[in-house]
């Protein structure tokens, strides 16, 4: 497997149906216990993309992913904006050193955008934010690749991995982000990052396995 | 829809504002020079913070997110470069992680000296380490009257700055919600709470406060809000002379924001605590929350100073 | 309740009015004299109406009725004999039956030369001799901003009510309400309105208006407001320079506010008509209601110079 | 029957129980048409007669009237105000003149402070206003004494009266005071100020029939 530009565009596609097919699902948890417009920054972020379908075609990876970075920083705002451009510039930019050739590279290059999402929020496992979903899911994809697994078990594991990382926040005390400031109010909800980066990776996850277009 | 109502805001003060599309970013109309260009933002649904407080002894350009969200980079860089005038930029930033991350994105981009002063004036949430710290709510506008005071005066950007950052160490706010806010993308309330409840220490997002009370008397209300101002402010506040802000948050009738600023008037009083400053209105709203937060500053007579100086902007003004 | 807010309305505007109770009214902090008096005066849950706009260059006095309620005519002969100044007094009065009642008795039997300017701007409810005429709403501002102008250039009683009667001849409003107000002492809301409706036409007591209609575009709605406007001006407004006051009821975000503003000035800039002033606010209330309403005002050079002459009080202050 | 000060006081008292009593039935109306204050506004007048007892008792009922139609004045406020205290007035310069020393003599008075009312509020019947009660009240109860009917049956007649103008509102079009402004939709609601005096009239004559003191 390699990361080609061809197919970050139709994971763009898939992620931008899944986040309005769970729109109620996202909306509400931003509700719930932060301000509510986590679902239409992340729409907003998802259409963005997609509208630069025609600039990215035929570019390398890396230079696709920077051009969504700072196109993401420009659009969606909020918490959001600076956490996903980060994870964008991060990952391109090992890729941009890696290749991205094979499964382990793309494992690895999702993890080094996880990692400047971290420094950007100066965050860890356990706030109740949307890493909760991201670390669990980096540390998954490469265990998996490591292992030499078939891409639909990866797939399957990494599926699996964000869905265990989303119910988890369910119980912990929201301490970085907006929510934070509910203090023990925030137990008992999912976090609104976290669900929707679930439905991302879980839609990226499908179009793998089995190609919609 | 934003688009809209910024043409219109600039319509309305087009002797005071000129607006700039893709990015979005307004300015005062007349650049001003020789002195620290101040710039604030943030989500929309706060009007008039901050576009309402550009102008002659307050900001120099403001950043207008979508509704709630906090604004890009890429605005902060385009508002700086327009109006900076050569002794740096002070960002006035309310302190969440979304204004804080896209502000610091912009602050490391930016090609000028520049300072930020975070506010985080809301007492309604006890800081903890654990935490990003306290929001910005209402004291954001004392900060950016008086900042922008001193900036006028052609005070440099380390001085500018700290003016900022005592005001906001001296300064306590705290909230509460009757009803909550609708986002318009949303469509529908952020909060359910029924007629007999109320929300203690609500966001200027409708988030969530520290707790849901049964609605009491106004009085006892207001009294446990001034409770937790002072005892944030703590030894401050002994003897002190101070502003007192009532601001509506969105959907409070200005009879009920006065109703709360002579209650809130009377408990400081009894406390030997001076109102010598007021200041009662829409300043830092909600979109349409029906609701109120209290804000008080400890003066000094450096504050009081910036505060009294003449100001022309569409939300605040006078002396001019 | 009345009384604690009309209390924290005096201290939070100490330098500015002094308040008296029982019988309730507010004047100037300091006397003006060699000066027409003018006092307005209506029910309360309008504000900043009428009390927000004592000051110089506006009213000497106003009083305030219970929620909604004319005040009495005891109220209006205090507040003149403690604002007369040998020149007459001058009372400014919204057209409702009670209001007129009310003042009309006051006048009977003040001691002092006085006269009356009704104000009718209201052109929702179209006009028929069969009725007490149109209701003064958000122009009565105009009224009182300009006349309180005149009034302070020593012009003699005459000339004060020759002014306001003529800006109230060219003056048209009409609002438009999204929810209800709900009277505190009833406790629920005044009317039921669906989410998909709103009420065209509504009053400032939230009077149903001409029509209830199913929400549509915001544009259609406003386009439909303008040219109510326009037909109850009439000729005036050919090539004509205007005030554009867009005014928020009570719990309009200032976003919405100036969006209508946005929309309404390119109505009429469509059919030749210059927005030459403008104004934009919550200046006439309706306690909490979700609506907002649009006046314009036909502009001459007179009454640009008594709009733009300096004016300082609780809610309209520039030029001082 | 002779017109006593006692008599008003203790008719000030049934007054305000009757107003409280019918409060649903008054406040909906000027909600439905009007403003929604005219209940309040009834009820802080009947408070402040009451509460004038001391001040009252043992004064000739002319006076007494004086002395209401001034509190009123400026205790009510809005349309109600100067309506209510106009018809004291009137009615209290009437008794003064004929001494209020029979039937016939306080119908004649009723009626001059019914003509004070119009005058202040410009108004006559058929506008959709408290005159489509007052006004045939006020020719039924002189055309009821001019028969030497019974008190009873004056009562019973005047409450006659005060239901069927009550009722004359429902399909009126309002074209004095705030309803006016509603035009053909004023019809279908009766008017809250007819509503409230025609309350006022029937706890009166109540009272008259069957004292509860
Ligand atoms: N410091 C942080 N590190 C990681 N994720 C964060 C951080 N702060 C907030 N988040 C995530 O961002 C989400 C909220 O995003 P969004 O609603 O778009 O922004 P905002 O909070 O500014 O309204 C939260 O649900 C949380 O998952
Ligand atoms: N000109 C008038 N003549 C007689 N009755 C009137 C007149 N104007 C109003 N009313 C009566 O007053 C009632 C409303 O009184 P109220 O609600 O107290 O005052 P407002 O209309 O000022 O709110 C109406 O229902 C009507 O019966
Ligand atoms: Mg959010
Ligand atoms: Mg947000
Ligand atoms: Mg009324
Ligand atoms: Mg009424």
């Amino acid at each position: 497997m390699i990361l080609q530009t061809d197919f970050i565009l139709k994971a763009a596609l898939s992620i931008q149906a899944a986040i309005i097919t769970h729109k109620p699902d996202i909306e509400v948890l931003d509700q719930a216990i932060g301000d509510g417009d986590h679902f239409i920054n992340v729409l907003r972020g998802a259409d963005a993309i997609v509208s630069m379908s025609d600039e990215l075609t035929g570019l390398p990876a890396d230079e696709a992913l920077n051009k969504i970075a700072i196109k993401l920083l420009s659009t969606i705002g909020g918490a959001a904006g600076p956490l996903f451009a980060s994870f964008f510039m991060g990952m391109a930019k090992n890729i941009k050193q890696n290749g991205g050739h094979d499964t382990l590279a793309i494992a690895v290059a999702f993890a080094a955008g996880v990692q400047a999402l971290i420094k950007r929020g100066k965050g860890k496992v356990g706030e109740k934010t949307m890493l909760d979903v991201l670390v669990p899911v980096a540390h998954t994809f490469i265990f998996s690749a490591i292992e030499n697994k078939t891409v639909t078990a990866i797939c399957t594991d990494i599926k699996t991995a964000a869905e265990d990382g989303l119910a988890s926040t369910r119980d912990l005390i929201a301490t970085k982000g907006r929510a934070a400031g509910l203090g023990e109010r925030s137990i008992g909800h999912l976090d609104a990052g976290a669900k929707s980066c679930q439905v991302m990776i879980q839609a990226v996850c499908n179009l793998v396995v089995q190609p919609l277009f | 829809m934003l688009t809209e109502s910024l043409s219109g805001f600039q319509k309305a003060h087009a002797d005071l504002v000129s607006l700039h599309f893709m990015p979005n970013y307004l300015t005062r109309k007349q650049k001003a020079v020789n002195k620290v260009a101040i710039i604030s933002g943030g989500g929309a649904g706060h009007e008039p913070l901050h576009a309402g407080f550009i102008g002659k002894g307050m900001l120099d350009a403001a950043c207008p997110g979508q509704v709630f969200t906090s604004p890009t980079p890429d605005q902060m860089i385009a508002a700086a470069e327009a109006v900076h005038a050569d002794k740096g930029v002070l960002l006035i930033v309310k302190n969440y992680a979304g204004d804080v991350m896209n502000f610091e994105m912009a602050a490391e981009m930016l090609p000028f000296e520049n300072a930020t002063v975070l506010t985080s004036d809301d007492c309604a949430v006890i800081n903890s380490t654990f935490t990003d710290g306290r929001r910005g709510v209402a004291g954001t506008v004392i900060v950016e009257k008086c900042v922008g005071s001193i900036a006028e005066t052609g005070a440099d950007l380390a001085s500018c700055k700290a003016l900022g950052d005592k005001i906001n160490a001296q300064t306590a706010s705290i909230g509460v919600a009757f009803t909550s806010c609708t986002v318009p993308a949303a469509g529908k309330p952020t909060f359910e709470i029924s007629a007999f409840d109320i929300e203690m220490g609500v966001g200027i997002h409708g988030e969530p406060g520290r707790k849901r009370e049964t609605m009491r008397e106004a009085d006892a209300i207001i009294q446990e809000m001034i409770t937790a101002i002072l005892t944030d402010l703590g030894d401050r506040t002994k003897d002190a002379e101070v502003l007192l802000l009532v601001n509506g948050l969105g959907a409070t009738p200005l009879m009920e924001l006065y109703l709360i600023f002579n209650t809130a008037e009377k408990c400081l009083q009894e406390q030997g605590i001076t109102v010598a400053r007021s200041l009662v209105g829409n300043y830092t709203t909600a979109i349409d929350m029906a609701g109120a937060s209290i804000t008080v500053c400890v003066l000094d007579q450096e504050i009081k100073t910036h505060w009294d100086s003449p100001v022309h902007t569409p939300a605040l003004r006078w002396g001019v």
